[in-house]
Formats: C-alpha cells, structure tokens, sequence
C-alpha cells in the first residue's frame, strides 16, 4: 500500500500539526472561558472542512465548489440521528419509521455522517470526475447548488429552510480535537498512499501520468469519496457545536471560507490547509476583538463594524500578493534536517 | 451617549468572569451588530433600551438597576451561539437574541441550557419558544401565521374578495409562516376559493414567469397572498404592478415601511398588518408619543414596526420580574405564563405553559393607497390558530 | 398565443441579465484566465454609486435623479472605473500566479467592496426610483409586456450589437479578440497586455454598470448582496458556454434563462420550489457532454 | 555586427533547469538551425528569446537593446517575430484577421495603414491559398495551410528576426517542402535573418546554414549544417554516445 519509508520520512508532518491543534486545546482550557472554548472549537471545525478539502482540492488540482455539500449531508445526518425521536416526528415527519426512532451518540452520528457523505460523493463523483479543470469545478457548484435547493425544500425531510431544532449540543473541546486530529491523520495518510502519490503525480504531469496506466478519474474518485466522508464528519459535528441545522449555513458562504483559508495557507501541502485555518482564524478572532474594543488606559480603542471584514480581505489579498502558492508554498511542515514530503505545486507556469 | 458607553465598557471586560453582582440585573443582548440582520435587529434594540431607560429612570426593577452587556452575532450563526455564551458568561439574568428565529437560536439554545429565560427580538416562528429552543424561550413579537391568517379574514369580510391566489417566496420561515396562516384561515371562509399558487425565491433576478401565470387566469383575482419580505417583496410588488395586474395585493408585516415605496410609485390597492403604526396615525396617541422619544434617542422615526416589540418584551419580562420579586429563571416563566391579555403598548399579548408566542393578536391594517400608507382599519383574528395548526 | 409570447419574453429577459453578466465574466477570463468573483460586487457598487452614503433606512438619491442621458453615461464609467481600478490595485500583481490564487483573490476583492458598501449604506436594502416611467405594461399582439422587460431585451440586443461591431471593426476589439484566444501568441505579435487587460476590464465594468441599471429598475432596490445571483449564474453560463469564447457565453447565458423560466412553467406546483435543483442538474449533464463548453473556439486550449 | 546575442542565458522552471548557459550569436541575414533531440530545452530557448519565459540567468540582446526580461510585445516590436511551435493560429478569428493582429504594433507611425495593406498582397503574393480563404475561420484550415498563415502572420510585422520552432512538425513532408521553399524565397526577397528550432538535422543539411546541436540545455556543437550533418561528432551528440 505505502512504502514504509515514505510514512517515516513524512510521519512529522501531521505530528507537528497535530501537536499544534492539541496546543490550541489546551490554550483554550487555560482560559477557562465559554466563548473561547466556542471559538476553539470553530477552529477545529474549520481544520476538518479545510483538510477535507485539501484531500481532494490539493492532491487532484481541481478546485471544488462543492465540497460543502457534503458537510450539509452530515448536518442533517446528525439531525436524522440524535434528536429525541418524539421532536423529529414534529419537524421532519417525512423520515422513515426506523430512522425516526433512531437515537444514537453524536460520535455515532459522527461516522454515519461520514459514511453517508462518502456514498453521496461515490455516486456524484462517478458521474463528475471525469470532468477536469474549470469545467469540474463548476459541476461541482452545480451539485452543491442542487443539495442545497433540495434540502432547502424538502419539508417532510429536512424542514425545508426551517432550522431543525434539538440536536444534543457538545461544548467539550475534546471531541473537535480528536476529529481534527483524525482528519489529518488520515489526509496524511492518503496523500502518501499510493491512491495519493498517484493522483498528485497526475495533477503534476497528466499526460505522463496517464501514460504510466494511472486512471485519472478513478484516482479522483477515490480523493473525492474520502474528502467527502471527512466534510460529512465535520458536518455533523458543526450541527452538535451549535444544536441547529440549517441548508444555508452549509452554503456559499462556508465554501468560500474554507476554499480561502486552503488557498492562503498553501493548497498544495497539508501544512497549508492547516495552518490556512489557524492563522485565518486568529486573524479574524483578532480583528473581531479589536472591533469589540481594547481597553487602552482610560479610553477604549474600538474598530467601526465592518473594518473587520474588509482588513480580512485585505490581509488576504497581500498574502496572496507576496506568496501566490500559499503561506506554506507547497512545502510541509517537517523536523529539520529531514526531506519533506515531495509535493511539487501544480505547474503554475501559464503560456 | 451614555448608554453607548455603558454598552462599550460593558463588552470590554467580557472576558473578566462573571461576578455575581446583587446591586444591578444584567440583560444581555446577543444580536447583529454587524451583518444584514443588524438592519433588523439594531432599531429593535434600541425600542428596548428605551423601555430600560425609562424603567431605570423610574427606580429599576426590584429597586436595582437594570444594565446592558452585548455580544454581537456579525449575522453567523456559529458566532451566535460564541455571543450568547458572551453575555452568560457576562451574568446575563436575561438573554435577548436575535431577530430571526435561525440566527437567534444558537444563542438562546446557550441560554437553555444555562438555565436562563432568553427573548427572541422579533421571531415570528413558532419554534421562537418552546417548540423550537425550550421551556424558557420567549419571543416578543406575534406569530407569521396569524399575519396570513388576519389578511385573509379581514380582505374576506371587510372587502369582500371571494378569488385569492397565493405567491409565496420560499426563502424563508417566516413567508412559508405567513402562508400557512392564510392556508389555515382560508377553508373557514365560505365560498371564498385559491385560484392558483406559485412559488419563487428571493433573489429571484426577475418573476415574470410567475406573473405569466397570474394573468393566464381567465380573471384577475380579487387578492394576490404575497409571502415575502425584503428585498426581494419590492422587486415582487414593483413587477406585479409593473405587469398590469391590480389585485389587492396582501402581506405579512415585513413590508411595512415608507422607505422603499418610491421604488414602486403610486402604489395602490394594497395593505400589511402591522402591530402599531409608524406613520402618526396610530389610534393610540402614546405610539405615536413613542415614536417621538424614539426619534429623540436615535435620531430617526422607526421605519417599521419591527421597533415595537423590543419595547413590548422588556415591557412584559420586566412586570413578571417585578410579580415574581426575582429574576430567577422559574418564577419569571412562571409569572410570564400567566399573563392573558396582558395589555402592552402595542397590543394586548398572551403566554401560555404550551405556547410562548401570539397565536392571535390585534392588527392595524395599513393601506398604501396612491404611495400614501395609513392605518385604515383593525383587525383580531376570530379564533386563535391552535398549536397544533402551527406546527404543521 | 398570448402567453407563449409571454413566456418567450420572460425567458428573454431574464436570458438577457444572465448573457450580459456571463459577457463580462468572460472578457476578463479570456485575456487573463480570471474568473472574477468580485463581478457581482461591482454590480452592488454600481447601483450603490446611485445613492448618497447613509445608513438610515430611507436613501438619499444622489446621481439616481439626474436625466437618463446623464444617468446612463455616468453609472457606465463608475463600472468601467471601479473595474478598471481592480485591475490596476489589484489583479495586475497576480498575472502569473495560477487561477486558483487569482480566483480568491478576486473574491476577497469583492468581500472587500461589499463590506465597505456595508459600512457606507448599512445592510438594509435600500429602495430608488430607478427610470420609474419604465414600469408601465404594454400591449404586443395580445400579451402585456412589462416595458421594461422590453428594454431589458432592447438594451441587451444593442449592448451586444455594439461590442459585436467594436470587437469586428474595431482595431482594438481585434486585438481583445486574438489575447482571449491566445494570450501570449497575441503578445508575440506586439498587443499590448496592459492596454488589452485594462479595455477588457473597462468593457466588462461597464456590463456591470448596464446590469446594475437593468436590476436597479426592475427591482427597485438597491441591496449590497444583488449582484450575487446574477453573477453565479453569469459564472455558470460562461463555462457551459465554452470559456473564453464570448459567443458562447452570451448563448449559455440566454440558454440558463430559458431553461429556468421553462422550469417554472412546466413544472407541477410541488416541484417548483426545486427549480434550481432541475437547473444545475442541467448544468451538469451538459458539462458531462459538453465539458469543453458549447462553442469551444478552436485552438483554444485549457489552461486552467 | 551580430543582430541577436546571447550570454550565459539560463532558463529554469521550478527545480528543473531547462537551459544552462547558453551563449551565441546571430548576426543579420543569417540562418541558423537549432536541433536536438526531445527535452534538449530548444523551445524553452526560443521563448526565452522572445520574452515569453523570462530567463534565470545571463543577458540577451536584440537590435542593440537588451531584452533580458523584456516583455513579450517590447521585442516584438523591436522586429523579433516568433512562431511557437503548434501554429497557434486563433481559430476563431478569419485569416485576414489573424495576420492583421501584429499590424497594431505600428500604428503610432503615419501610413501604417497603407503599409499593412502593402504587407497583406505581399503575403498573399506568397502564400496564394490564404488569400482564396481570407475570410474563413483560421480554425478550419489543414495543418500546412495554418503553418503558412503563421509565418504569414509573422511576416505582416516585418520582422528583423524570425524564429520558427518546428515548422515541419506533424506536416507531410511535400508540405514541408512546400513551407521551406516559401521561407528560402521570403529569407532572399526581404534580407530576413532566420532562426529555425528543428529535431531533425536533415532539414538543416538540405537547406544549408549554420547548423548548432542542443542536448540537455546546452549548445553541443556548432558549425555549417552540411560538413556538421555528415560528422561523426553530430551522431554521437545527438544520441548522446560517448557521454559516459
């Protein structure tokens, strides 16, 4: 499956990154703040969607637009699964017998979230991946944009554009950062597989790669399903950090997001798509605090609302400006004195 | 001035644990200050912090003051529940959330499970209460549904249409509430009948496909249901108009307002439910008082009723602290519980142990008549609409 | 009779919007593989430049009272400036980077234009008197037509008659032409990028302006987040039209408009509020069939 | 005095070194074949040359100007026309157009216009085919027929310096022919210094010239095609025997 000494040599990576996640934890438990501890555990959603993301976008070169509609199946998975049987009968009347009585865990919502997602991008991935370049990125807008007029008007299923209520809120910490850590793991681990050295060495050179017998759309099929059962994990447990789900949350406004925070940090590495999410994310929580006002001395120094969107964008604009590739331009975080995982950038070159 | 630094120094040391702190009651708003709910939330806010102002000025409540901390939800429902988390953590006795049902739940859902009674600004869903956050959620504003239902019953008898034909934008809740109002209050109508229904969304860039089926009917109907609100409603009312169709034309009340009605000149023949009258002509002469102290604090008239219920909720929430003596979560629901007719500046309102939510309430009718809208007449809905309707 | 004419008119004129949008998409693709997201936000800015910052519910009408002689001209070079000005800020720094850097660049551009419009007017949708003499119903062989529908059309049709006559006759529009086609062969025969950018910037702004003063009239309101729609349409129409072709674009575009204004008429009223499922699921079977577009000009090769 | 010079020029994309210091010279009125198998870095050489990849290293000259760095449409208004490899004709565009495109580049001089329409007889003099189909897209015309219309279209700049890279790529060879014939007639009538990239020598022994050998970046040999053609040394370098 992978060479041995290509998981040693790249082991670093998602040990460091992972260090890093579990780092932010314990920052948060230090505070000892609820909000706070809210906003960690943001950050630890964000890591799964971005890494997620970086499974299919970062090893294929394809963006995908529609990665988030698989976080929206996972949401609704958790709604299917964890509310009080007699509250779906209220809200999603629509649901078979069976599901309706079905209450389980929300890490068990969790995995049939992922498992859920990962068929739905099975089944629209054998139809899409054999689309490449601009073309698969719009298709798979189109398929975020059809789940999400879908969910956002099936009544007797998902309520429609009504937020579904009673899902069992988890304000622990700890959940979020195992997810997270799993996810990078487990994107580490196919970026090294041979699916994963395949797929990146087609995204680098499809013609050679096709020469050597590499099934292109099949490679995609296969970092497509996987993204998609961590964007369906990661949604279901967006629905467990806020206890409501809704079809617009999992819409343009999170694919923007996530697709920003994988392409400041690095599209092309791991570390990217990770550290795209921590350094965006205290940017924004800095600038939101700035808003808010600090206490300097007597006066309070407050930001207009609004200023902070607008920084944002500007901060990302001259990020991009000075480092096209990324914060991390396609290299991996990795201990020093060691080789870093081969991932070469897409040719970037334009004739 | 004073209530903006207030609210300054107040989110400033959020970060400070909560000290309990006998002298003062805190209410904690998690709303938009920022995003597009802030246009909704914001002039709802400041009705309430009238109604605290003049509370504080006439001795507090329990003879405390009452004070405000804010925690802004920038219109994201994942930073809606970090707002509500905010105030609690601030040692909020009350946590006043967001207009909108889906925006303000993640911070009243934080409310409950703190234990604390939360009051939704303006939410017109049923699920703005028990049904949708718990047994200490409230909401201070009246059900979509009894919107829908009153302009069916009131165009019914006091103008006699018999054809109506439904257009509902499914964007959100509150249409689908408004239209589920007009579809319960309907079959009760005799001989009154649905000519047709149709859908769009929103953003929809242009409806003349929905139009097209309007005037394939071999008769124009008598009133057109519109379940929509902005800003797609001005787009709809301008299109309609703009096609020739002239039917009365019916809405829930988030039309209400001056400030887009140059965009369709001289609009006429159509008509919004609205809880007290921004325009001087309420029937109450304290409304039209209030607005003038509102327009004295923020330095504007309301443009549109959605001022009133922020002033309605501290209104009602504050008489139940002051009869349970305590702001203890149980006694207050409890004392909110028993109020029937409670008469409020806007109307009278009712909470019930199943229902924390106005399933009836008076209207005004405002009719928009030549781009001049005024209050024209007034309207209770003969029956409450049962729960069990609402929660189809 | 009457309401097949009506349909087909609906259709035109909600093709029309969509064809002008995907226009201006593609002639900033063409030339530098951009696929601007910050397009939509133009079209915000555009309306917004009508009214006088205020954040009070009622606008203050600024430039939207001058006579339509003025008014047209006026909003047509705020479009082609702003956009002439993303270039020049922002887009120019990122000519060789890869198009998914310029891609999100170009939606933190536009992030940036809608909160500013955010600050300078509040959230609230705002409503003008766009052209209110356009809101009258006419009478064509026995269906009313909205005439503003028929000046959306009218206005389209010239707005694509006069780039078609600009881009064949013109020295210029030839050169705009060739880099859409081959970027670098057309630099190694002496066009000048900067020049060619900067017009297909201006021509695209100004699409924008036309778009905005379309949509201003027709809804009446000016809301930061109107633009949105019609550019995600405008974006899809310019690939399933072939991109970088301008022809297939504008036929995309007038294609989406029909497709949806048939949907919604054929489709049973329970399965109307799914439409826009039935519209990208149409997208995307003709991406499957046709993934190089519907008029893939020949000799363009994917660069993306 | 040479018309092109180039010294030390590198080219490099990303970790991979395309071109290692090549340096030589072209002096006006020459014609000089490059050839060299696959990979030898000859095209990335040529779009050094016209600006289109900038290179890593060293310096370039044209005209008495340095163009190291130079933009693509500043050299080709110094009188460097280039003609990449694939005719990249723009298919939508008529043929007329096509060749009209590189006109612009002097219209800031007085009668420009008259002197293009002079240059447009003047290729269609040449390449008579092109004139029947002037007003057909670009795109429908067979391979040999889009081989003249591109260095027609090079032509109707007129060009100091025209670089060709691989003309006789995917043509019959009696099209071949036919292209070369028209590019010895032209290289006569207007004085025009040639620089062709072929992987063959044996177009460059037919034709004779100067003739230099590119493998793995660099300039192996460099001489008169017809006494290099025939050496030992062309066989061995082209195939890289002898290497180890």
């Amino acid at each position: 499956m992978m060479s041995a000494s290509v998981a040693r040599r790249t082991f670093a990576t998602p040990v460091l990154l992972g260090l890093l996640l579990i780092a932010f934890a314990l920052v948060a438990v230090a505070v000892g703040s609820k909000p706070f501890n809210q906003t960690i555990i943001d950050i630890f959603l964000k890591v799964i969607f971005v890494v997620g993301l970086w499974v299919f976008v970062g090893n294929s070169g394809v963006i995908s637009f529609g990665h988030i509609a698989f976080a929206c199946l996972g949401g609704y998975v958790a709604a299917w699964t964890t509310i009080k049987p007699m509250m779906k009968g209220m809200s999603m009347p629509g649901l078979p017998d069976w599901l309706m009585q079905t209450e389980i865990p929300y890490w068990g919502s969790a995995i049939v979230a992922a498992g859920w997602a990962a068929l739905w991008a099975l089944i629209f991935g054998s139809v899409l991946m054999r689309l490449s370049g601009i073309a698969a990125s719009i298709a798979t807008f189109a398929m975020l944009a059809m789940v999400n007029s879908i969910y956002s008007n099936w009544e007797s299923v998902t309520a429609a554009t009504s937020s579904v209520v009673g899902i069992p809120i988890i304000r622990s910490i700890w959940p979020y950062l195992v997810a997270a850590l799993i996810s990078v793991f487990a994107a580490w681990a196919y970026g090294i597989s041979r699916h994963g050295l395949a797929l990146r060495a087609a995204r680098d050179e499809p013609t050679a790669a096709a020469a050597c017998g590499i099934n292109i759309p099949r490679a995609r099929l296969i970092a497509f399903v996987i993204s998609g059962a961590i964007m369906g994990m990661g949604g279901a447990l967006y629905s467990h950090s806020i206890g409501i789900v809704t079809p617009d949350t999992y819409y343009l406004g999170l694919t923007f997001i996530t697709l920003s925070m994988l392409v400041v940090g690095g599209m092309g590495s791991l570390s990217g798509a990770v550290l795209g999410v921590l350094i965006l994310s205290t940017l924004i929580q800095t600038l939101r605090w700035l808003e808010a006002g600090v206490q300097v001395g007597e006066t309070t120094i407050a930001l207009p609302g609004g200023v902070q969107e607008i920084a944002l964008g500007v901060v990302m604009i001259l990020i991009l400006m000075f480092r096209p590739a990324g914060i991390m331009g396609n290299k991996d975080l990795s201990l020093p004195k060691r080789a870093a995982l081969e991932t070469k950038g897409p040719k970037s070159p334009r004739t | 001035m004073k209530r903006l630094m207030t609210a300054l120094a107040a989110t400033t040391c959020l970060t400070a644990p909560a000290l309990a702190d006998d002298d003062k009651i805190i209410v904690g708003f998690a709303t938009a200050e920022t995003g597009f709910m802030q246009a909704y939330d914001k002039p709802a806010q400041d009705a309430a912090m009238i109604r605290i102002a003049e509370i504080n000025a006439s001795g507090g409540l329990l003879g405390k003051q009452i004070e405000v901390v804010n925690a802004d939800t920038k219109t994201d429902r994942a930073e809606g529940a970090k707002a509500g988390l905010t105030v609690i953590d601030a040692g909020a006795d009350m946590v006043v959330v967001s207009c909108d049902y889906d925006f303000g739940s993640p911070a009243a859902l934080a409310a409950e499970s703190a234990g604390l009674p939360s009051f939704f600004l303006c939410a017109e869903s049923i699920k703005a209460g028990i049904q949708g956050v718990g047994p200490n959620s409230f909401s201070a504003s009246v059900l979509a549904a009894v919107q829908g239902a009153t302009m069916a019953e009131w165009s019914y008898t006091k103008k006699e249409a018999r054809t109506f034909y439904r257009l509902l934008d499914t964007w959100t809740e509150y249409n689908k509430g408004i239209c589920d109002g007009f579809d319960y209050m309907l079959p009760k109508l005799a001989d009154a009948t649905l000519v047709g229904e149709d859908t769009f969304l929103n953003e929809d860039a242009s409806i003349a496909a929905q139009i097209t089926r309007i005037k394939a009917l071999p008769e124009e109907p008598d009133a057109i249901m519109l379940c929509t609100m902005m800003p797609g409603a001005v787009s709809a009312i301008k299109q309609i108009r703009a096609a020739g169709i002239n039917s009365m034309i019916l809405n829930g009340s988030g039309v209400d307002g001056s400030y887009w009605l140059s965009a369709v000149p001289d609009l006429s023949n159509f008509f919004v439910p609205v809880q007290g009258s921004i325009y001087g002509d309420d029937p109450n002469p304290d409304v039209t008082a209030f607005n003038a102290k509102y327009k004295e604090v923020t330095g504007g008239d309301p443009s549109t009723q959605y001022v009133y219920p922020g002033y309605v909720m501290i209104d009602v929430w504050a008489k139940a602290v002051e009869r349970a003596g305590t702001t203890e979560t149980t006694a207050v629901v409890a004392e909110l519980e028993k109020m029937n007719a409670e008469p409020t500046l806007f109307g009278p309102r009712t909470f019930t142990s199943e229902l924390h939510h106005q399933n009836q309430a008076r209207y005004l009718i405002v009719e928009t008549n030549a781009g001049k809208p005024g209050v024209v007449d007034e309207w209770t809905i003969s029956e409450p609409i049962p729960v069990a309707d609402l929660m189809k | 009779m009457g309401s097949l004419l009506q349909v087909l008119f609906d259709a035109l004129s909600l093709g029309s919007l969509y064809a002008l949008g995907a226009l201006g998409i593609a002639l900033i693709f063409g030339v530098m593989r951009l696929v601007n997201f910050a397009h939509g936000d133009v079209i915000a800015a555009c309306v917004f430049a009508l009214l006088w910052p205020s954040v009070d519910a009622v606008a203050i009408i600024f430039a939207g009272n001058l006579p339509w002689y003025l008014l047209i001209p006026f909003l047509l070079a705020i479009g082609a400036a702003l956009s002439v000005a993303s270039e020049i800020v922002v887009f120019r720094r990122f000519r060789r980077a890869n198009p998914a850097t310029m891609m999100i660049a170009s939606f933190a551009l536009g992030f940036v234009i809608r909160y500013f419009l955010l600050m300078l007017f509040s959230s609230r949708p705002k409503s003008i008197s766009l052209l209110p003499s356009l809101s009258q119903p006419v009478e064509i062989l026995g269906a009313r037509i909205p005439l503003l529908q028929l000046i959306t059309i009218a206005v389209t049709m010239a707005v694509l008659f006069g780039l078609t006559t600009f881009l064949r006759r013109t020295r210029f529009g030839l050169e705009m032409r060739a880099a859409a086609e081959n970027f670098t062969m057309a630099r190694m025969l002496g066009v000048r990028a900067n020049r060619v950018i900067m017009g297909a910037f201006a021509l695209s702004g100004a699409l924008a302006a036309a778009i905005a003063l379309i949509l201003g009239s027709q809804t009446g309101t000016a809301n930061i987040m109107m633009g949105a729609s019609v550019m995600l349409m405008a974006f899809i129409a310019t690939v399933i039209g072939g991109m970088g072709s301008l022809a297939g674009a504008v036929l995309a575009g007038f294609l989406l408009g029909a497709i949806a204004t048939v949907m919604q008429v054929i489709l049973p009223p329970d399965a109307r509020a799914f439409r826009d499922a039935f519209v990208y699921g149409a997208v995307i079977l003709v991406l499957i069939f046709r993934p190089q577009g519907l008029l893939s000009a020949r000799g363009t090769k994917e660069r993306v | 005095m040479s018309l092109l010079a180039l010294s030390n020029v590198s080219v490099r994309y990303g970790r991979l070194t395309a071109v290692r210091q090549v340096t030589f010279s072209l002096a006006e009125g020459e014609i000089l074949f490059i050839t060299g198998p696959n990979g030898a870095g000859k095209s990335s050489l040529l779009r050094a040359i016209a600006g289109v990849t900038p290179p890593s290293g060293g310096r370039i000259d044209f005209a008495d100007h340095d163009i190291t760095g130079r933009a693509p449409e500043d050299i080709a208004r110094l009188g460097l026309s280039m003609v990449p490899e694939g005719r990249d004709v723009f298919g939508s565009l008529s043929i007329e157009e096509n060749l009209m495109v590189g006109t612009g580049m002097h219209s800031a001089t007085r009668g420009w216009k008259a002197r293009a329409a002079t240059e447009l007889e003047a290729v269609y003099a040449t390449f008579p085919i092109l004139k029947d189909r002037r007003h057909s897209q670009a795109g429908l015309l067979s391979g040999g027929q889009q081989q003249m219309l591109v260095i027609g279209r090079a032509l109707m700049t007129n060009p100091r310096l025209v670089a060709i890279d691989e003309p006789s790529l995917g043509l019959a060879p009696n099209i071949t022919d036919q292209v070369y014939e028209r590019l010895i007639a032209l290289r006569a009538m207007r004085k025009l210094t040639l620089l062709i990239v072929e992987q063959s020598s044996t177009r460059a022994m037919m034709v004779g010239g100067r003739m230099m050998l590119m493998r793995g970046g660099e300039i192996l040999l460099d001489g008169d095609a017809r006494a290099l053609g025939q050496s030992e040394a062309m066989q061995a370098a082209y195939f890289g025997y002898g290497e180890h």
